[in-house]
C-alpha cells in the first residue's frame, strides 16, 4: 500500500478534518445519497486518508459523485466531517494541470433550457480549476 | 581560597499520596538521582504556597520542583489542578524576575512511577546544574 | 425596516419568480430589500477547503457592503444563503483564512460582523409568523403543502443554525401561517441531487424521485422550496404535483401576486 | 523551646551501609532544641522502641525525630510508641533517610551529608509542632437513601438488615424505578417483576425502613454523621395511611385521558392513579394537572367511591426534617430525549420507538399485554430494525448525544432481538452495531446465542436515515463488512437511546456538595479504591447515578454502599483526621476564597462578634472549618489572601522551617 505522507498532511490541513476521530460506525456511508454511484464510500475516504492510501481516491470517479449535501457532516457522531475530506481530495485532483473534470466545451451538451445558472456555476466550482 | 565544586540545591515538594510514594518506589528500586534533591512532604501539591517557592529561592535554592498526582488522580480530587494554575502564574512571574523557567517545574508522578521520579529528578538536576548558581534573589537573602 | 439583499444569479434569470415575489411580499410586510450594488455570483457552492480564497471573495464583498450600511444581509436562494453564511462563518472563526481574504478586500478589513438571514428566518424572527398571519388576505386553507428544505438551508447545522436539521419546522410554520396544512415527511431534508444533474442525471433523478414519492405518500398536493436547483430537479424528474417557490405562495397569500409582472 | 530527641536508625546495613549514622546523630545533637541524640540498629524493633520510650521519660522529651525509612512505612509505629510514653503522637516527625537517601545514593559522604540535612529539616519542623488531638463527633444512627429504584432498594434493605433505620425518598408515587418497567433481564432472562417486586414488598414490610414516596430532598445541612435533611412530601391528596389501594377510585375517575408515564405515554391512565399493580406503597395519587376537582372544583367522584375515606382534596405539601448519619445517592438514570435524532424519524412515526418503550410493549403488564404490535396500527411487525448507540459515543455535538458508552444497550438489544425471534419466529430482526460490547459473566455467550441460535442479523454499520412511507419505515443503513448500503423496509425501528443521569441529580449534588463529572454522573472518592463513596464524607453512591450500570452491577454497588454506611453507622463517634485546616479569625476577612476551592464543602462562614481595641464590638464574617469534613489537602491555605488559613501538621511556618533548614 502506498503511503503518501505529504499529500495526507496537505489534505488534513486543507480540510481541517482529523480522520483519527473516526470510530468506524459507518453512519456517513449509511446516510450518503450518492453511495451506490461511488466506488469509494465516505467512510473509506476517511479510512484511506488516515492510512495514507490516497492515490486510488485521486483517480476515482467517486470524487465527482459527492453531492456536497453535508448529510455525513451533520450526522457523524464524532464530528469527523467526511465531506470536507472528499472536497479536499477532489481539489487535490483537479488542481493538477489539465485535470479539470469539467471543461467549458462539454457544458452545452449537458444543458436543457430550464436548467438554472446555479447548477452550471456549481458544477464548475466543484469540477474545475 | 579553596573553590568549592558547584552543587545545585534543589527543593522538591512531593504530595503524600502519589509523588512521595513514587520517590519511595524509586528508593525501593535503587534508582539513583542526585543527592542535591531534597524532598519536602506535603499532603497535596496544592498545599505548596508560592511563598514556599519564593522562600526557597531567596534562601539559595537553585531549582524548585513540585510533584503531584496525575490530573484526575488527585487524592483530594482537584488539588493538582489548583497547583497547575497557581504555579503556571508563579513561574512566569519568576521568569520575568530572571529566575529561568528551567529552574521551576511541576511534574505529575504517580505512586507507581518510581522510574519516572528518578528520571525526572536526574533531568531536572542536570538542567538546573547547567544554568549554574542562582544568584538572582541574592540581595533579598537573609544571610546570617 | 431596510435590509441588504443578495438576489444571486439564478434569481435574475431562471428563477425570477423567487426574486420578484420576495421583494413584493417583503414590501407588504414592511421590509425593504435593498439590493447590494454590483453583487457578483456567489459561486453556487461553498468550498470547505480552507485554502480556497478566490471563490469566496464575492460573498465577502457583499457581506462587507451590508456591514458598511449596518444592515443584516438577507438572501432567498438556498444556495446563495449557504455560501454566504458559511463564508461569513469562516471569516469569523478562521483567522488565517480571514487574513488571506482581507488582502483582496479594498478599504479596510471584514471580520464577519454582518448578520446573515435567510428570507424565511426574516419572516420567522423579524416579521413574526403571527404578524404574517394577520396580513394574509388569500388563505390557503385546506391545501396540503409539503415543505422541501433540501440540504443547503439546514446543513451544516453548526454554521447554518436555522432550525433542527433533522426535524425542521420553519417552513411548516410558514405553511401554517398562510393558512395551509403542512405535510411532514422524512425526505424533506434529503438532497435532490443538486448540481449532479449536470454530471449524472440518473443520480439526480433517483434522489429527486425519492423526495417526491415520500412527499406524495404523506399526502402532499404541492411542494414548496426556496432553491431554484431543487425546484428544477424535482420538476425535471417527474414531479406530478406543483413545485413552487415559497415566495410565490407568500405573495399570493398577501394579495400582492397580481401586482407583479413576473 | 522544645526538648527534642533524635533517633537515627541503621536499618541493619540498609541505611548504615551508605550513611554514617554515628556522624548523623552527632551532627544533629547541636541543632536547636535537641537535647538527646542516638542511633540504633533497628529503631522499629521492640528494643529500638524502648530506647525511644525511655528517652522520652528520662529527658522529658517534648518532640521526636526518627531518621529512618519512609514515614509511609513506620510513621504510625513511632507515633504509637510516643503515645505509649505519654507524648502526643503528632509530636513525631520522620526524616526519610532510607528510600530517599541511602537507597538512592552510593557514596557514603554524600549520603551522610544529605541525611544530616534531612534530619535538620525534621528537627526544624518538630520545633514548631504542636500537640494535635483528633476531633470527635457523634453519629446519628439513621441512613437516608435518595432514590427508590433497584439501587436504592438494595442499599436500604442491606442497611436495614444490619439493624439501622433507613429512610427512602422517592420522587415518584411508588418505588421500583426503571427495573419495574422492564420485561426480562439479561443474561438469564428471568422476569424483572418476579425478582424486583418481592424486594419491594420486603422494603414495605421491613420495620427499619420508612418510605417517603412522591417526595424530594429539598435541603441538606450538616456533615458526616450529622446531616440535617428536609424532605418535601408532595400532596398526593390521598391519606396514605388510610388508603387500602383497592383501586375503586381509579376505575370511577372520569378523567381517563392522562398519558401514562409508567408506559411511557403509550396508553392512558386516570387522573387518580396507582402507577402499577405491585406499586409500593400501594396507595392512590391524584394528578393535580388533570383532576377536575382540583382544577375546577367539580367532580369529587373518587371521594364518593372511597370506602375508606382516604381522599383529601385539601392536602398540602408537607416538609419533614430528619437527622441522618449517612446519605446514599441512588438517583438513577433516564434514556436521553430522541428529539435531536430525527434522522431516525422518532418524532415522525409512532413505529419508531426507544428500547424502554419496547420493554413496555413486550411486557405482559404493559399497554398491549405483552403482545408485540406496531403502536401506529396494532399490526404485528414482520421486520424489526434495532439501532444501537443512538446518542452514545457521540462527541460531535453536546446537545445531541453523550460522549460515553451507555454500557447496557448492547446487552438489552441482544435480549430484545432474541426474545422477538423466540416469540415470533416469522419476524426478521436486524441489529445495527458499531461494536458489540459484552464484558460480563455469560454476556458474550448470550449475544452469540442471539446470532447463532435465534438467527438475529447483526450488521456492522449504522443507520443513516429512516423514512416513514406508507405503512413502512424505509431504513437506509451501511453494512461495513459487505461494503454496501442497505435499504430495508421495516415495520418497527427500535432505538437504543443513550442513558443519562436523572435531572434531579445536579441540584442534589449542589445540596450535598458532592462532586459530579461533566456528564452529571457523581464522582467517586477514588475511581478504583473507593468506588461507592463520594469525595464528600458521609455521602455514598449507589447505582447508575455514578455511571452507566446494568442490574447485577447496580446490585453489587448497592450492597457495597450499604456496607460502607453500616461501617459508619456502627461507630458511636467519628474520630477525625487532626491534620485539618483552621482559620485564624482575627486575620480572616471573610472573602470566601477558601470556600470556593474547598472540594469538600468543609468551610462555612459565621458572623462573629469581635472586641475592638477601643472596647467597642464589631461583627465580622469569618471562615469556619468543619474538622469532621475537612480532609486536610491544604488548597484553602494557599487560596487565603490574608494568611488566616493554615493547616495543622503541615503549617506554613513548619514547611518554611524545613525549606530554610534544607537551604542553609
Amino acid at each position: 500500500m502506498h503511503n503518501n505522507k505529504y499529500l495526507q498532511e496537505e489534505l488534513i490541513r486543507m480540510s481541517g478534518v482529523n480522520p483519527k476521530k473516526c470510530m468506524r460506525c459507518g453512519k456517513c456511508s449509511a446516510t450518503c445519497p450518492a453511495y451506490d454511484e461511488m466506488e469509494y464510500h465516505p467512510h473509506q475516504f476517511v479510512n484511506m486518508v488516515e492510512s495514507g492510501d490516497i492515490e486510488p481516491l485521486l483517480a476515482s470517479k467517486s470524487l465527482y459523485r459527492c453531492l456536497s449535501c453535508f448529510a455525513c457532516i451533520d450526522r457523524c457522531p464524532r464530528g469527523v466531517e467526511p465531506a470536507k475530506l472528499v472536497e479536499a481530495v477532489r481539489l487535490a485532483a483537479i488542481r493538477q494541470q489539465g485535470a479539470n473534470h469539467l471543461t467549458a466545451d462539454k457544458v452545452p451538451t449537458m444543458l436543457d433550457e430550464d436548467i438554472p445558472q446555479q447548477a452550471i456555476v456549481s458544477a464548475f466550482r466543484k469540477y474545475s480549476k | 581560597m579553596q573553590v568549592k565544586e558547584y552543587k545545585p540545591l534543589i527543593v522538591a515538594f512531593c504530595c503524600n499520596w502519589c509523588s512521595y510514594a513514587g520517590a519511595d518506589l524509586a528508593g525501593n528500586n535503587r534508582l539513583a538521582y542526585p543527592a542535591d534533591v531534597k524532598i519536602i512532604r506535603v499532603p497535596c501539591s496544592c498545599r505548596v504556597n508560592p511563598m514556599f517557592v519564593l522562600r526557597a529561592f531567596q534562601r539559595g535554592a537553585d531549582g524548585v520542583i513540585i510533584c503531584g498526582c496525575h490530573p484526575g488522580d488527585c487524592h483530594y480530587t482537584s488539588g493538582n489542578y489548583y497547583t497547575r494554575r497557581r504555579m503556571a502564574a508563579l513561574f512566569s512571574m519568576l521568569d520575568y524576575l530572571g529566575i529561568e523557567k528551567e529552574r521551576t517545574r511541576v511534574e505529575w508522578v504517580s505512586a507507581a512511577e518510581g522510574a519516572k521520579f528518578a528520571a525526572t529528578m536526574n533531568d531536572f538536576a542536570e538542567k538546573v546544574a547547567a544554568l549554574g548558581e542562582n544568584k538572582r534573589l541574592e540581595d533579598l537573602r537573609c544571610k546570617k | 425596516m431596510k435590509v441588504s439583499y443578495f438576489p444571486g444569479c439564478t434569481l435574475k434569470n431562471k428563477a425570477k419568480d423567487l426574486d420578484v415575489y420576495a421583494r413584493k411580499s417583503a414590501e407588504a410586510l414592511g421590509v425593504t430589500l435593498e439590493e447590494i450594488e454590483n453583487w457578483q455570483c456567489c459561486g453556487g457552492v461553498f468550498s470547505t477547503a480552507r485554502d480556497e480564497v478566490a471563490t469566496k471573495l464575492s460573498s465577502v464583498r457583499a457581506l462587507k457592503e451590508a456591514a458598511s450600511k449596518d444592515q443584516p444581509l438577507v438572501t432567498v436562494c438556498s444556495a446563495c444563503h449557504n455560501v454566504i453564511k458559511q463564508t461569513n462563518h469562516a471569516m469569523q472563526t478562521d483567522k488565517e483564512f480571514a487574513s488571506k481574504v482581507n488582502n483582496y478586500i479594498a478599504d479596510g478589513v471584514y471580520e464577519g460582523e454582518t448578520e446573515v438571514y435567510h428570507y424565511l428566518e426574516m419572516l420567522r424572527d423579524v416579521v413574526g409568523y403571527d404578524e404574517l398571519k394577520k396580513k394574509v388576505v388569500n388563505s390557503f386553507k385546506g391545501k396540503k403543502i409539503a415543505a422541501y428544505y433540501g440540504c443547503l438551508l439546514l446543513r451544516p447545522n453548526s454554521v447554518m443554525k436555522m432550525d433542527d436539521p433533522e426535524n425542521p419546522s420553519i417552513m411548516e410554520d410558514f405553511i401554517s401561517a398562510i393558512g395551509a396544512t403542512p405535510v411532514v415527511y422524512a425526505k424533506r431534508n434529503e438532497c435532490c441531487g443538486g448540481y449532479i444533474a449536470m454530471e449524472s442525471p440518473e443520480l439526480a433523478k433517483k434522489s429527486s424521485n425519492a423526495v417526491i414519492e415520500n412527499a406524495k405518500a404523506a399526502g402532499a398536493e404541492m411542494i414548496i422550496t426556496a432553491c431554484p436547483l431543487c425546484r428544477y430537479n424535482l420538476i425535471k424528474n417527474g414531479a406530478d404535483i406543483p413545485v413552487v417557490y415559497f415566495t410565490e405562495l407568500l405573495a399570493e397569500a398577501l394579495g400582492v401576486k397580481e401586482d407583479t409582472n413576473a | 523551646m522544645q526538648r527534642i530527641g533524635v533517633f537515627v536508625c541503621w536499618c541493619g546495613s540498609n541505611i548504615a551501609g551508605t550513611v554514617d549514622v554515628q556522624a548523623v546523630s552527632e551532627a544533629l545533637k547541636n541543632e536547636p532544641g535537641v537535647v538527646f541524640s542516638t542511633n540504633y540498629q533497628y529503631m522499629c524493633s521492640q528494643a529500638g522502641q524502648n530506647i525511644i520510650k525511655d528517652a522520652i521519660a528520662e529527658h522529658k522529651l517534648t518532640g521526636i525525630v526518627v531518621c529512618s525509612c519512609s514515614p509511609r512505612m513506620h510513621e504510625a509505629t513511632f507515633r504509637k510508641t510516643a503515645a505509649a510514653a505519654g507524648l502526643n503522637p503528632y509530636m513525631v516527625e520522620i526524616a526519610n533517610i532510607r528510600e530517599q537517601c541511602s537507597w538512592v545514593h552510593k557514596d557514603m559522604l554524600t549520603g551522610t551529608e544529605k541525611a544530616i540535612i534531612l534530619g535538620k529539616a525534621a528537627v526544624a519542623k518538630v520545633n514548631l509542632n504542636t500537640p494535635l488531638t483528633a476531633g470527635e463527633s457523634p453519629v446519628t444512627k439513621r441512613a437516608l437513601v435518595i432514590g427508590g429504584g433497584i439501587a436504592g432498594i438494595q442499599t436500604a434493605l442491606d442497611i436495614a438488615d444490619a439493624g439501622f433505620p433507613v429512610d427512602i425518598v422517592e420522587k415518584k408515587p411508588t418505588i421500583g424505578g426503571k427495573m419495574a418497567q422492564l420485561d426480562k433481564t439479561f443474561p438469564t432472562l428471568d422476569c424483572a417483576a418476579c425478582i424486583l417486586t418481592p424486594k419491594m414488598v420486603d422494603v414495605a414490610q421491613n420495620e427499619n425502613i420508612r418510605i417517603f414516596s412522591y417526595s424530594e430532598v429539598t435541603e441538606v445541612k450538616g456533615f458526616v454523621g450529622n446531616f440535617d435533611v428536609t424532605i418535601k412530601k408532595h400532596a398526593r391528596f390521598v391519606k396514605e395511611d388510610i388508603c387500602t389501594g383497592c383501586g375503586a377510585c381509579t376505575e370511577k375517575c372520569p378523567m381517563k385521558k392522562v398519558p401514562n408515564e409508567f408506559n411511557l405515554g403509550m396508553d392512558n391512565r386516570s387522573a387518580i392513579y396507582i402507577p402499577f399493580a405491585q406499586a409500593v406503597p400501594k396507595v392512590a395519587t391524584i394528578d393535580p394537572n388533570y383532576c377536575n376537582m382540583l382544577k375546577k372544583g367539580k367532580c369529587g367522584l373518587c371521594a364518593k367511591v372511597c370506602a375508606a375515606g382516604a381522599i383529601d382534596y385539601t392536602q398540602k405539601d408537607e416538609y419533614i426534617s430528619e437527622k441522618y448519619g449517612a446519605i446514599v445517592v441512588a438517583t438513577g438514570f433516564n434514556p436521553i430525549s430522541m428529539d435531536k435524532f430525527d434522522e431516525f424519524a422518532y418524532n415522525q412515526s409512532k413505529d419508531v420507538i426507544t428500547s424502554l418503550e419496547f420493554e413496555r410493549l413486550t411486557n405482559a403488564a404493559g399497554p398491549t399485554a405483552g403482545k408485540l404490535v406496531r403502536p401506529s396500527d396494532g399490526k404485528h411487525p414482520h421486520t424489526i430494525v434495532f439501532v444501537q448507540c443512538v446518542g452514545s459515543r457521540c462527541s460531535a455535538c453536546a446537545e445531541k448525544g453523550k460522549e460515553y458508552c451507555s454500557k447496557i444497550c448492547c446487552m438489552y438489544t441482544a435480549k430484545h432481538a432474541m426474545l422477538t425471534r423466540d416469540k415470533y419466529p416469522d419476524t426478521e430482526v436486524y441489529v445495527f452495531y458499531i461494536d458489540v460490547r459484552t464484558p460480563g459473566k455469560n454476556f458474550d455467550e448470550f449475544y452469540r446465542r442471539a446470532v447463532e441460535e435465534f438467527g438475529v442479523n447483526y450488521i456492522k454499520g449504522m443507520v443513516g436515515k429512516v423514512t416513514p412511507e406508507g405503512d413502512k419505515l424505509k431504513v437506509q443503513a451501511s453494512d461495513l463488512i459487505a461494503n454496501k448500503q442497505l435499504h430495508i423496509d421495516a415495520d418497527l425501528v427500535v432505538l437504543a437511546a443513550a442513558i443519562e443521569p436523572d435531572k434531579s441529580a445536579r441540584p442534589l449534588a449542589t445540596m450535598l456538595t458532592a462532586s459530579m463529572d461533566t456528564n452529571d454522573f457523581f464522582t467517586e472518592a477514588h475511581p478504583k479504591l473507593r468506588p461507592v463513596e463520594s469525595p464528600t464524607a458521609g455521602v455514598f453512591l449507589s447505582g447508575a447515578c455514578q455511571g452507566p450500570k446494568d442490574i447485577p452491577e447496580t446490585v453489587s454497588q448497592a450492597g457495597a454502599a450499604a456496607s460502607k454506611v453500616i461501617g459508619l453507622l456502627a461507630k458511636d463517634k467519628l474520630t477525625g483526621n487532626p491534620c485539618v485546616a483552621h482559620s485564624n479569625e482575627l486575620m480572616c476577612n471573610g472573602c470566601s476564597s477558601c470556600e470556593r476551592v474547598c472540594p469538600y464543602g468543609a468551610i462555612s462562614y459565621e458572623d462573629k462578634e469581635f472586641r475592638m481595641p477601643d472596647r467597642t464590638t464589631k461583627i465580622r464574617r469569618v471562615a469556619v472549618v468543619n474538622p469532621a469534613v475537612c480532609q486536610g489537602c491544604g488548597a484553602c491555605t494557599v487560596a487565603c489572601p490574608s494568611g488566616a488559613m493554615d493547616l495543622k501538621g503541615f503549617a506554613s511556618a513548619q514547611i518554611i522551617a524545613e525549606v530554610d533548614a534544607i537551604c542553609k
